[in-house]
């Protein structure tokens, strides 16, 4: 019975700390943060699925929900950004 | 890796709009929580079928059963919804390659380490999803995560391999796939259906298909672009003549 | 409370706040996140409410859907991501046009 | 005998994509391989059809596994009707694009609409709700990369937007699908029929599917991502944007109005009478907007706005009749439509723009092109003997039958509102006026000319056959409770 508890406590500090993760994600001000944060709640995804006995989705969701999602985001983030930094540079070359 | 960051500060919504929709976010979130609540303590599913047919489909893993032989469709299908994300990346040109001239000396000693286990890794993960958790589209994530470690230690595909044998890579899933699907259909049977004693076999010559083009489809749209395409060659905007 | 209604609130919650941040926010990139994690949200719905086996093996069918689903979700992203590099490509913003602040 | 094979069913759905792979793959042939393929497929879905309306409804088991376990595929009348009209849509798409495309763009655009024209005719024949996820994806995926391919920033925030609301939308869809299977253990569309019953779960879940699939629909207020979408893609796009993209949406939601979601009559009347209000709005929102546009393909896009709302219509009416009003509304806008988008089209080739009040001396350049507007403006409007016509009709005599006589006022002013605009766009085309500073026009392709006015032609042509298309609709009677 004990041993049900303590897993049950598992089991709530996992939802809530996903339920924090995914808020953060998205109030988050820093895109490279939010990023991080979304491949941790990825990460954390993967073990809500172990607990569910779903190994199969955890291994995807590990794989391909937060390692090449997260991936395919931070790549994105670093092409936006040099197009921001080109921007910027373009910009202070008019200005001066 | 080099340091990526933007900041972008967006005027925060008033909080009236905020406040509106946090409550209605609300409700709708009690209301679902009523209508779980209000589900059958006992599941009504399916275990009970995919266990009793688990033997007819050549694979111990429920799962694999599932989405290989009992609805493999849906699996066929969703090959050809990577793939057609593939076409629209592609035919959005990238902007521009991501020319990153430093190399992290770190990065290309792990990556050559990394490299070969990830493809052994992979081919495990295939091997195993017949019995045990694991698969094609695991499998295929992780031999992409070997493609893109490559990538990023600024590693190209040879010219020679870029056009149709890259094409002809990406298809190769999805094409086995439909052509051993229909091929027992001249056997009498219908569109998907294996006989029981080959589908083992069969769906394990599927997967290994659908690994590879999964695996290079999803490190192809890491990389944006069609390789065999010149990434500063502008895109046309002509439509007609 | 089994794991199984615990998660799939967990699910709800995530659902909800996606669509939150998808309806507010203006950045696309932060669009595109918001959408991932509302498809995460109905993941965990599906797989969860498969848990209602007590002890014995779960239901394999939402599996096998939520894993097709985690497919069809990296697809839409890839594509949305790129999409978003064109936007801003070509308006300077990686944002909607109704949401740009000048 | 290979024309009773029960096949081809599946040969319906596997051939465009492989179509799509071979154009993928041998892109110096990408034309001849597209048009093969779109032949193909025609023939396919005829001979399909054929089978239906001679020995009735085909199931088939897809890997031989019976639903609950496997997915079922299931054509009756209804679906043989919309893989008709996509057919017939699609093949004189198809030959306009080889004419309209070159080079680069016909290198994106063939594998995406061949993926297109297999996730509508997958979608069509389908009765398995997560299989139509799947299908839904591939038409939103591949919808969402022909509007991106005109390029520029139009047309890719378009489809940016697009892109958000279609997976917002697929999104809602799969959470219901998900309470769904959990409530009653399965997501076949004939079992859930017989589990199905009203509890407040049951609304939830209905409300989500139904937002979820008027988003992609572009319902009046949900459509406005539409106009933006339909008008910057590509003319061969925005046709099958407008003509079958929202409609097969609209498809699933009318399946699981009729079939799953277990209403009677009062609830369905009741239900029904808000989307028939939206749908008014739609007519009349739309039907202005439209007639203010100065650009011509925007006005179309307009138009369809206007148009989806009377599919609407019929859900309030509840009536076998009101159902098939509403499907020879499908019929009929998906080919005055497409023909309409093809006028456009041609216009903007030869004048180089699609501004409406300078579209003088039209009709000297392009007779067959303003014929062919002319002929799908009277099917808009619904003008006997078009097939517009016969839709309206239905719904009048349904509207009247049930004492909803005001959805007929709803139709009169929307006939009105049509019939502004497409006179608008017409009195400019006929204004002769010989300007030298103009560039010279340039002159089209004589295949985008026929295109267009043949389709135009089907459009009217429509209104004759229609108690042919009447009785096929008959077939499985799946306007019926419980039918499939």
């Amino acid at each position: 019975m004990e041993e049900i508890s303590i897993l049950l406590l598992f089991d709530v500090l996992v939802g809530l700390t996903l339920v924090w993760l995914a808020w953060q994600t998205l109030s988050s001000l820093d895109l490279f943060r939010a990023i991080v944060l979304f491949i941790a709640f990825g990460l954390l995804m993967a073990l809500a699925w172990v607990r569910l006995n779903a190994p199969d989705v955890a291994l995807a969701e590990a794989t391909i929900g937060a390692g090449l999602t997260g991936a395919l985001f931070l790549s994105a983030l670093a092409q936006l950004s040099a197009s921001t930094k080109r921007k910027d540079e373009e910009n202070k070359i008019e200005n001066s | 890796m080099r340091k990526i960051k933007l900041k972008i500060l967006e005027k925060k919504p008033s909080l009236f709009t905020r406040l509106t929709l946090g409550i209605l976010m609300f409700l709708l979130a009690a209301s679902l929580a009523y209508a779980v609540w209000s589900l059958p303590t006992q599941a009504l599913g399916l275990s009970a079928e995919v266990a009793k047919n688990v033997e007819m489909s050549g694979v111990s893993n429920p799962v694999t059963a599932v989405l290989l032989n009992y609805r493999s469709y849906d699996t066929l299908l969703e090959l050809g919804v990577l793939l057609l994300a593939l076409f629209g990346v592609w035919s959005l040109g990238g902007v521009s390659a991501n020319k990153s001239s430093f190399v992290n000396p770190i990065l290309d000693f792990l990556s050559r380490f990394l490299v070969p286990v990830f493809i052994l890794f992979s081919g495990y993960l295939l091997w195993v999803g017949g019995f045990a958790p694991g698969g094609a589209f695991q499998a295929g994530a992780v031999l992409a995560a070997a493609g893109v470690l490559l990538f990023l230690n600024d590693w190209q595909l040879e010219r020679k391999y870029s056009g149709f044998s890259l094409r002809f890579v990406l298809v190769l899933g999805l094409v086995l796939f439909v052509a051993i699907g229909f091929g027992f259909v001249f056997l009498d049977r219908v569109f998907l259906e294996y006989p029981p004693q080959l589908a083992g076999g069969l769906i394990l010559l599927i997967e290994a298909a659908a690994t590879l083009s999964i695996g290079i489809s999803l490190a192809a749209l890491f990389l944006g672009r069609d390789p065999s395409v010149k990434s500063d060659s502008k895109i046309d905007t002509g439509v007609h003549k | 409370m089994t794991p199984a209604f615990l998660y799939a609130l967990v699910g709800i919650v995530l659902f909800s706040i996606g669509l939150y941040g998808l309806i507010l926010y203006k950045h696309l990139l932060r669009k595109i996140l918001a959408i991932n994690i509302l498809g995460s949200g109905v993941f965990l719905v599906m797989v969860a409410l498969a848990a209602r086996t007590g002890d014995a093996v779960p239901d394999a069918v939402p599996h096998a859907m939520v894993i097709t689903g985690i497919v069809v979700a990296v697809s839409a992203t890839a594509l949305a991501l790129a999409l978003m590099l064109r936007v801003d490509a070509e308006t300077g913003q990686a944002v909607l046009p109704e949401d740009r602040e000048e | 005998m290979l024309i009773d094979s029960p096949h081809w069913i599946s040969i319906i759905i596997l051939l465009p994509i492989l179509g799509a792979v071979a154009s993928f793959l041998w892109r110096q042939h990408i034309v001849k391989i597209a048009l093969t393929t779109a032949t193909g497929t025609v023939i396919s879905v005829g001979i399909l059809s054929w089978q239906v309306i001679s020995n009735g409804v085909q199931c088939y088991e897809l890997g031989a596994w019976n639903a609950p376990l496997g997915i079922e595929l299931y054509v009756d009348g209804l679906s043989v009707l919309m893989l008709l009209v996509t057919a017939v849509v699609g093949f004189a798409i198809s030959i306009y694009a080889s004419a309209y495309f070159e080079g680069n763009k016909s290198k994106h655009f063939w594998p995406l609409w061949l993926f297109l024209w297999s996730g509508l005719n997958a979608l069509f024949v389908s009765s398995d709700i997560f299989n139509l996820f799947v299908t839904l994806e591939i038409i939103g995926l591949s919808a969402v990369a022909l509007v991106a391919l005109s390029g520029g920033a139009k047309a890719i925030t378009a489809a940016m937007r697009y892109l958000l609301v279609s997976l917002l939308g697929s999104m809602l869809y799969l959470m219901g699908v998900a309470l769904l299977y959990h409530s009653y253990g399965t997501v076949d569309m004939v079992l859930l029929s017989l589990r199905t019953e009203m509890n407040p779960a049951m609304w939830l879940i209905m409300g989500l599917m139904t937002v979820g699939l008027l988003l992609k629909t572009a319902l009046f207020p949900l459509h406005f991502w539409l106009p933006a979408a339909h008008s910057s893609a590509p003319v061969p796009v925005s046709a099958l944007l407008s003509a079958l993209v929202v409609k097969a949406s609209f498809y699933i939601l009318w399946r699981l109005w009729i079939v799953v979601f277990p209403l009677d009559n009062d609830a369905q009347v009741g239900l029904g009478f808000i989307l028939g209000v939206l749908g008014s709005l739609a007519i009349v929102w739309g039907g202005v907007k439209a007639l203010q546009q100065t650009r011509l393909k925007l006005l179309i896009a307009y138009s369809t706005v206007m148009q989806i709302g009377y599919l609407f219509l019929a859900f309030p009416l509840a009536s076998i009749m009101g159902w098939k009003a509403a499907l020879y509304f499908i019929l009929a806008h998906a080919i005055a439509k497409t023909a309409m988008f093809m006028v456009a089209g041609n216009i903007l080739i030869h004048k180089g723009h699609d501004r409406i009040a300078d579209l003088y001396s039209t009709v000297q350049h392009l007779p067959l092109t303003i014929v062919a507007f002319s002929l799908s403006g009277i099917s808009l409007m619904g003008l006997p003997p078009s097939g517009g016509f016969v839709a309206k009709w239905l719904l009048l005599e349904a509207a009247i039958v049930s004492g909803q006589w005001w959805w007929g006022i709803v139709l009169l002013v929307g006939g009105l509102l049509t019939g502004a605009y497409v006179f608008k766009v017409l009195g400019y085309a006929f204004i002769q006026e010989n300007s030298t500073n103009e560039p010279r026009p340039i002159g089209i392709s004589k295949r985008m000319e026929w295109t267009a006015l043949s389709m135009a032609l089907f459009a009217i042509v429509l209104g004759f056959i229609a108690p042919f298309v009447l009785g096929i609709m008959d077939i499985g009677s799946p306007f019926t409770k419980g039918s499939l």
